[in-house]
């Protein structure tokens, strides 16, 4: 493959991923939420399968295949049962309007890319630059939807937004232990599980999944 | 030698002179007034009828009350005993130090002040409480007084200080006069003299010094009677010691005359405090912080005028 | 097989056969007994093989003892006060398995030369101790253990950006290499300046989560107060000094490339934002651990602002001292709460008159905390207080100010606590094992403070010689 | 091992056996508190020893480091003295209690010594803090009331302030030496700016724990919130350990070169607060507050003659700054042993009496003749009165004040004539207090039945109290022996010629009568005695030739005060002077502006027949001016804080999201 051709294929995989995110901003409805970010975890799947493909190693092949059974099916298979099981309210009750969210997204990116770019001048080639680019706009994004978000499962579908974004940058970086990807994909897997005990015990207790209600359990009172 | 006897005349002529001046002190204010009023000598008699009789002591007094008044009339007279009078050299000049001086004072005035307390009557802590007030506002400015006399006579030995004024090599200075005023301020206050307190009277509700020598009797109210005699003469002899100590005499020769001219000087001012107190009425017992309040004021402008005007650069 | 890597396998062994067997009766002394096999190994956890994964640098030397330590003293508290816990059997098996699972990610933590798995073992210590926290399944303790799972997951994945950004920097070394503590501070300033300096923020706001330093601290007090007490002293003892440990390589890393933005001053920054916010907050406390979960961040902070300016000997001296002081507090405090029935100050009050060993075992521990002599925290705070008078004396005057209003808190609640007349509640025995490792503690403390005999002090000086 | 060491290392290990022991010591409290009197002894004599020997240096484990040389030797020999003559009275105290409850005691003597001999910040420090940690232990450890627990709080909140600004002041120091060892930091004195903090943080840190103005507050209820040996402890020897450590930093850390105002802080702030110190101890009306009160205002006296000292040795007059620093060497020796010996006193008669209140007691001279008479000599001293010690050191402050305006400048000759009033005031408020303090307790009529049942005090109350009444009058009638004393101590720090006025001990008349000589002036107590005597003797012949009739007893005249009636067989109270009484013309002259003086009528509801009461109270401006703005402060920051703790987890994320990106920004603004 020439140069030009992978570097434009992992851009556009990764493009796709910081669009995923945006798309996870604008969502109102807790069903397609969860099918967003399965396309973005399968996206992220498809870009270290690429990058296995460019560096033609063997891992990435492996990352990618786990990364996409965990983020591609299984998580949201596990979050749509949960949603449905728990019969939880369909709409996403966001603490900001979505229209500011989404400036503040752009803002993001736009700090990511004043931050990262003259960073990385000094290292490896430009396919790593953008990678680490779009990690660490994906990352900033997830956190702003953690911000955002009023109910426990949107909060849960950003941090794994955060997630895929770090995947994103470790499956850029050429020569980076397995191990390393191996246990992003597993913690991912029991973040989801925890999720999941969660948001069984806050039904059974509070009726509600609305974080804020929880404030005022607090211990020592409001 | 000559120090020593000088020392023994001075005592004579201390036990002499103290019963006398009240004495004149009440003919001359009597005097003044157009009445006959007691002799001076009044006193005297009064002292020797007095210490032959035999004292009552209240219930509750311990031995305060009876130790007291000889610890006032011993501290005072040795006060008196370092004030010189005539002569210079005499034998105690070395400790003659004007802070020992007021030290005295203070014991003297802290052995009333417990006689006052000892019967636990109401006038007796009366008195005392007022007592101890006074003294205690009295005390800053009789302290600033010592400062302007320390800078200008370099010391606080009394005899140091006398002579170096003698010499008038200092002259005549403003902050000596303001100091003369403190002073005699000070003075009035500490011997319960007109506008502090008022020697004559037995009004309950104004006696300082009378209240806490209420319950004495006997022989213990002749040596209160002696103590505040002796109290006035030390006062008045420091004033003459610091403010007119022209005429004390050098030598053996000249001491009869020093000791008649310093009687003479003795009895001029007890016609000056006389006079003084028939011009002025009591004060009322809570004017008497601004009367020592402006003593004060009066030693610490003395003071800052000697430090403006640089003697000592 | 080197002694870390054992000490590390023996506690992942012991949390799977916790995870089996826990709900047995004697599974609390099978807990004590791992933690007890644990203690030697951690004694003899030395550097490993060039290129292992697990290998004690001096700082490891120093943390994983007294990480084993509390340990083992928590492992006996939590066994003998265990019935008031009242755990069904599968809550059992959970609270023990995590016990030791955390005992282990914690010493692997600690040991690991590899940040890769430094990260990892800091993560699964953070999973153990959700968990844990929310055991109690109470609406509090699950508010408490969302916040502390919602907080530390950002958290960890901002340190993990930073870790794979300090893997960018180290640039065209290979494998294992990438990453390993100690190459990177050989390679020094051969690192991308930009990477490196970089990576260190998103590593001190990942790590700065786990650590409680303040604007990242909402998770910790809430967290500290709801699980059993074992946990607020596991959490106080050893995963505050582990997280602050990581920053601390970080920041070792990030020293050694010319950085654009100053870690030290980062560092300090909000530490003394700690101490200030912590020292405030501690005055409007109602509940006793929660209280002294403010006095963890205040500590914490001051730690860092000692490692901020340059002072790792005070830094590593506060860190050694709210271990093993802040954990015999949360002994003595849970041992009153269960006698009390609840953790409010206003239910625990005149234990010097009914528990005379426990009260002033308590007593002495809180003073200890803020900053009374002859203990390890004193020594911190009056060298902290000299380094910084020297160096930034209006930094000097905030961080004393703090110290001061934080200091005068615990001690009125220590008055609170411990004085008064006696209570009927607290007539009831308490375990003798609660006092002996309270006062064990308190002897460590001073072992380590004013009467610190030259081996310890040789101890705090080569952990100091790392970071310097 | 220089013979002081080896008695200061016999006091420490005496002092480690005694709290060791105190566990598993039973009933024997008596054989404790002696021990730690030993110790105390001990002590002093390390002191004695170390006046004028070459200093000496030890390291005790990487941390501690001591060091003995003439300044801490002076302050041990007070502190010793203090401590062995206060704790076997402690034994009285506790009649036979067990002496598990004694264990803080020996660890608060061992930790003023160390503080006292310490060699570098981190062990005075060490001992500065350790004192306060173990008497606030010994307060608690004897009685747990609501009461002590704020004079406690109070007590330890205070000194964990003073602490932490002592730190900050060797932290500057340490800056510029290099070094917290306190040889390092003598080589490397403050200029400018550090010098104005390292005094600001010293005269807070060292000053709040002597009790100096604005940080006084706590003094008068944590001291009389102890029992009376260890109040006397407390108030003799923990406040002379700070005056020591201010004396330490004040003239020998800074070295010589320090300009004027170095001096005049502490000169200024002295004598404010000796005048304030004894206005309050006027006005007091609970025995142990107003010796507590007393405290405060020798301690201002002490910090007043340093201060002094410092602005000689500025404007490089040697001799007399070796004066001042006698006057103040000497008063802090004689107020320890005054005050000990005053709060001993105290504490026999609230043990018999059975009250700490003025007025709950009286007439107790017939029932404690031994007692009162080992008070007066306490009294006399407190008062300064002639022939006393109080007085010798009195007369020492007194000639350096007047000996002040020697130094050209005129503003700080204006401060020192205003200083002067400021102490000549305080002398004389101290002596209306000591003499209101021994009349209302000892002489009068008894004002409450309980005073009825007092008998003398135990010998282990009046043991102590006669020995420190001895070394007392032998202080007060040979001054020259300890200021020579001072004159080592003086030579040490060079700041007293050795030859000059100094301290008269040595040279020409004073020395030989052992006196006190001064610019222009000399105060020879021997002869003095004697010529009171021989007026004495006079006196007495006299009277004896006269012949003195035995006095008879009757009733108190009283102005014609009719007998009390049936039911109050001691006389109504309210007819006796009483201790607001006594005070009342001092609280209307001097307490108007200072201590927010008010005084109300309390009359009963129109039909109600109980009596009207007339209120008095008297306020700390401290507590109005700088304890509650503190508090309120605090608690404005605490709901702050609060409103910040109860954000959700949601606003949280905000944040933690806002300081990445903050971190971001500046990353990339600093490129």
């Amino acid at each position: 493959m020439s140069g030009s051709l992978a570097y434009d294929v992992a851009h556009l995989i990764g493009g796709g991923v910081l669009l995923a995110s945006f798309l996870l901003l604008y969502q109102r409805r807790v069903a397609a939420l969860i099918g967003v970010l399965a396309v973005q975890g399968a996206l992220v799947a498809l870009a270290a399968a690429w990058q296995g493909v460019v560096r033609g190693e063997a891992h990435l092949f492996a990352t990618a295949l786990i990364a996409f059974a965990a983020k591609g099916v299984l998580v949201p298979l596990l979050l749509q049962r949960i949603v449905a099981r728990l019969a939880l309210d369909r709409a996403v009750e966001t603490a900001l309007p979505v229209g500011a969210s989404l400036a503040a997204g752009v803002a993001l990116v736009a700090l990511s890319v004043l931050v990262m770019l003259p960073a990385t001048a000094g290292s490896a080639g430009a396919l790593a630059r953008v990678d680490m680019v779009l990690a660490l706009s994906v990352l900033l994004l997830g956190v702003l939807m953690m911000a955002t978000r009023r109910t426990a499962i949107p909060q849960v579908v950003g941090l794994i937004a955060v997630e895929n974004g770090l995947l994103l940058g470790a499956v850029g970086i050429a020569g980076l232990p397995l191990l390393l990807e191996l246990s992003i994909a597993a913690l991912v897997l029991v973040l989801v599980l925890v999720a999941g005990v969660f948001a069984l015990l806050m039904r059974t207790r509070l009726d509600s999944l609305d974080v804020t209600l929880l404030g005022r359990h607090r211990g020592e009172g409001g | 030698m000559a120090g020593i006897v000088a020392q023994l005349l001075h005592a004579a002529l201390v036990v002499a002179v103290a019963p006398l001046l009240l004495g004149l002190a009440r003919w001359l204010k009597a005097r003044m007034l157009g009445r006959a009023g007691p002799p001076p000598w009044q006193p005297v008699l009064a002292l020797a009828k007095l210490v032959r009789k035999r004292p009552v002591l209240a219930e509750g007094s311990s031995a305060v009350t009876r130790v007291a008044p000889y610890v006032a009339v011993v501290a005072l007279f040795a006060a008196a005993l370092l004030v010189p009078s005539f002569a210079r050299g005499m034998a105690l000049a070395p400790l003659s130090d004007l802070l020992l001086i007021g030290a005295l004072l203070a014991l003297a005035r802290a052995a009333q002040v417990l006689a006052g307390l000892d019967a636990g009557t109401a006038f007796g802590g009366l008195g005392a409480a007022r007592e101890a007030s006074f003294a205690a506002l009295a005390e800053p400015a009789f302290l600033v007084a010592v400062l302007v006399i320390a800078m200008l006579a370099g010391g606080t030995n009394l005899e140091a200080a006398s002579a170096a004024l003698q010499e008038g090599s200092l002259g005549l200075r403003v902050s000596l006069a303001l100091v003369l005023v403190a002073l005699v301020a000070v003075a009035l206050a500490e011997n319960a003299r007109i506008p502090v307190d008022n020697p004559a009277t037995h009004l309950e509700l104004t006696m300082v010094h009378e209240a806490m020598i209420l319950e004495a009797s006997g022989r213990h109210l002749a040596l209160w009677e002696a103590a505040a005699a002796l109290k006035l003469l030390v006062w008045l002899s420091l004033l003459l010691a610091l403010f007119a100590p022209f005429g004390t005499a050098g030598s053996l020769l000249g001491w009869p005359g020093a000791a008649l001219l310093w009687a003479g000087k003795l009895a001029l001012l007890v016609l000056a405090l006389s006079a003084f107190e028939n011009a002025i009425a009591k004060m009322r017992v809570f004017r008497v912080p601004e009367f020592l309040g402006a003593a004060l004021l009066l030693a610490l402008v003395g003071a800052v005028l000697l430090f403006v005007s640089g003697v000592l650069a | 097989m080197s002694a870390a890597l054992a000490l590390v396998l023996l506690h992942l062994a012991g949390a799977a056969a916790m995870a089996a067997l826990g709900a047995a009766a004697w599974a609390r002394w099978a807990n004590v007994a791992l933690a007890a096999a644990g203690l030697p190994l951690a004694l003899l956890a030395g550097p490993g093989a060039e290129g292992a994964w697990l290998s004690a640098d001096p700082l490891a030397r120093l943390l994983v003892p007294l990480a084993g330590f509390v340990g083992l003293t928590c492992a006996v508290y939590s066994a003998v006060t265990l019935d008031a816990e009242r755990f069904d059997a599968a809550r059992a098996r959970l609270y023990h398995a995590c016990f030791q699972a955390f005992l282990g990610a914690n010493h692997a933590a600690l040991l690991a030369d590899n940040l890769g798995l430094m990260w990892v073992a800091v993560e699964a210590a953070t999973i153990a101790s959700v968990l844990v926290v929310a055991i109690h399944r109470t609406p509090a303790a699950i508010e408490a253990a969302w916040k502390f799972f919602v907080l530390c997951g950002v958290g960890i994945a901002l340190a993990l950006f930073g870790t794979l950004l300090l893997a960018l920097a180290a640039g065209e070394a290979t494998g294992a290499e990438r990453l390993s503590f100690a190459a990177l501070r050989a390679l020094g300033a051969e690192l991308d300046a930009g990477l490196a300096s970089l990576a260190f923020l998103f590593l001190l706001a990942g790590y700065g989560t786990k650590a409680g330093l303040v604007p990242l601290h909402a998770w910790m007090p809430d967290a500290h107060a709801e699980g059993p007490v074992a946990v607020s002293a596991v959490l106080s003892g050893l995963l505050l000094n582990t997280a602050l440990a990581a920053v601390l390589r970080a920041k070792a890393v990030a020293e050694g490339v010319e950085a654009s933005v100053p870690p030290g001053a980062l560092l300090a920054a909000l530490g003394v934002a700690s101490v200030l916010l912590a020292s405030v907050a501690l005055w409007r406390r109602r509940d006793a651990r929660r209280l002294f979960a403010w006095s963890s961040i205040e500590q914490i902070g001051l730690a860092a602002v000692a490692f901020g300016i340059g002072a790792p000997l005070a830094g590593l001296l506060q860190m050694a001292g709210n271990a093993l002081l802040k954990s015999a507090v949360f002994f003595a405090v849970g041992q009153a709460a269960i006698l009390a029935g609840s953790q409010q100050i206003r239910d625990i009050s005149g234990l010097v008159a009914a528990r005379p060993a426990l009260g002033w075992g308590l007593a002495l521990a809180i003073a200890g905390v803020a900053g009374l002599p002859p203990f390890a925290v004193f020594l911190a705070e009056v060298a902290l207080l000299f380094e910084a008078a020297a160096r930034a004396p209006l930094l000097a005057v905030t961080v004393g100010a703090g110290l001061a209003v934080a200091g005068a808190g615990l001690l009125r609640a220590a008055l609170r606590l411990c004085f008064g007349p006696a209570r009927a509640e607290f007539a009831r025995p308490v375990p003798r094992a609660v006092i002996v490792v309270l006062w064990l503690h308190l002897a460590l403390a001073a072992l380590c403070g004013v009467f610190a005999p030259d081996a310890v002090a040789a101890l705090f000086a080569r952990a100091a010689e790392v970071l310097r | 091992m220089t013979p002081g060491f080896a008695a200061l290392s016999a006091a420490f290990l005496l002092l480690a056996a005694l709290a060791v022991a105190s566990p598993w010591g039973g009933r024997r409290a008596g054989l404790f508190c002696g021990g730690v009197s030993a110790a105390g002894g001990l002590a002093a004599l390390a002191g004695l020893l170390a006046l004028g020997a070459e200093p000496a240096f030890w390291r005790l484990g990487p941390a501690l480091a001591l060091a003995l040389d003439s300044l801490s030797g002076w302050f041990l020999v007070a502190v010793g003295l203090v401590v062995a003559v206060a704790a076997p009275a402690l034994a009285a105290e506790e009649k036979g209690a067990g002496t598990a409850r004694l264990l803080p005691l020996p660890l608060f003597v061992a930790a003023m010594l160390l503080a006292l001999a310490a060699a570098d910040g981190l062990t005075l420090l060490a001992g500065f803090e350790g004192m306060s940690l173990a008497a606030a232990a010994l307060i608690l450890a004897r009685k747990d009331t609501a009461e002590t627990r704020r004079a406690v709080s109070l007590l330890l909140g205070f000194s964990v302030a003073g602490g932490v600004a002592l730190a900050l002041s060797v932290g500057l120091l340490a800056g510029a030496a290099g070094g917290t060892g306190f040889d390092a930091i003598r080589s490397a004195p403050p200029e400018g700016w550090r010098a104005a903090a390292v005094l600001a943080l010293v005269l807070a840190g060292a000053g709040s724990k002597a009790g100096m103005l604005p940080f006084h507050a706590w003094l008068p209820l944590a001291h009389p919130a102890a029992p009376a040996p260890v109040s006397a402890m407390m108030s003799g020897a923990m406040v002379t350990v700070a005056l020591a450590v201010a004396a330490r930093f004040l003239l020998d850390l800074s070295g010589p070169a320090q300009p004027l105002w170095w001096g005049a802080a502490p000169l200024l702030l002295g004598a404010a607060t000796a005048a304030f110190g004894a206005l309050r101890a006027v006005l007091a009306e609970d025995i142990k507050a107003l010796l507590a009160c007393s405290t405060i205002e020798n301690a201002g006296m002490v910090l007043a003659a340093l201060g002094l000292a410092a602005c000689f040795r500025a404007a490089d007059l040697p001799a007399l700054a070796g004066l001042a620093l006698a006057a103040a060497l000497l008063h802090a020796l004689h107020h320890a042993l005054f005050k000990a010996l005053l709060f001993l006193a105290a504490g026999a008669v609230l043990a018999e009496g059975g009250s700490r209140l003025l007025d709950r007691l009286g007439g107790l001279v017939h029932a404690m003749p031994a007692t009162a008479g080992l008070a007066l000599v306490g009294v006399a001293s407190a008062a300064s009165l002639p022939l006393s010690a109080g007085f010798a050191s009195e007369w020492l402050l007194l000639q350096a004040l007047l000996a002040g305006p020697r130094i050209g400048e005129v503003w700080l000759q204006v401060a020192l004539a205003v200083s002067l009033a400021t102490v000549g005031l305080a002398a004389a408020l101290a002596a209306a207090a000591m003499l209101r303090f021994w009349g209302l307790v000892f002489l009068g009529r008894p004002r409450a039945p309980r005073v009825l049942g007092a008998r003398e005090a135990g010998m282990l109350w009046r043991g102590p109290m006669a020995a420190a009444a001895g070394l007392l009058l032998l202080a007060g009638v040979a001054p020259g022996v300890a200021a020579s004393g001072a004159g080592a101590v003086g030579e040490w720090l060079g700041v007293g010629a050795a030859d000059g006025f100094g301290v008269g001990g040595g040279s020409g008349v004073a020395g030989a009568m052992l006196g006190l000589a001064a610019p222009g002036a000399a105060y020879l107590p021997l002869p003095v005695a004697l010529l009171l005597a021989a007026v004495a003797a006079l006196l007495w012949w006299l009277f004896r030739r006269v012949g003195r009739p035995e006095p008879v007893r009757g009733p108190a005249w009283g102005c014609g005060a009719a007998p009390p009636p049936r039911w109050l067989p001691l006389g109504d109270p309210l007819t006796q002077p009483s201790a607001a009484g006594f005070a009342q013309p001092l609280r209307r002259m001097l307490a108007e502006p200072w201590l927010a003086r008010r005084e109300g009528i309390v009359a009963p509801e129109p039909a109600a027949p109980g009596a009207a009461r007339l209120g008095v109270s008297v306020g700390d401006p401290s507590v109005a001016w700088l304890l509650r703005p503190l508090g309120r402060a605090r608690d404005w920051l605490a709901a702050r804080a609060e409103v910040w703790r109860d954000w959700s987890l949601r606003r949280h994320l905000g944040l933690v999201l806002a300081l990445v990106c903050a971190l971001l920004l500046a990353f990339a603004a600093a490129g």
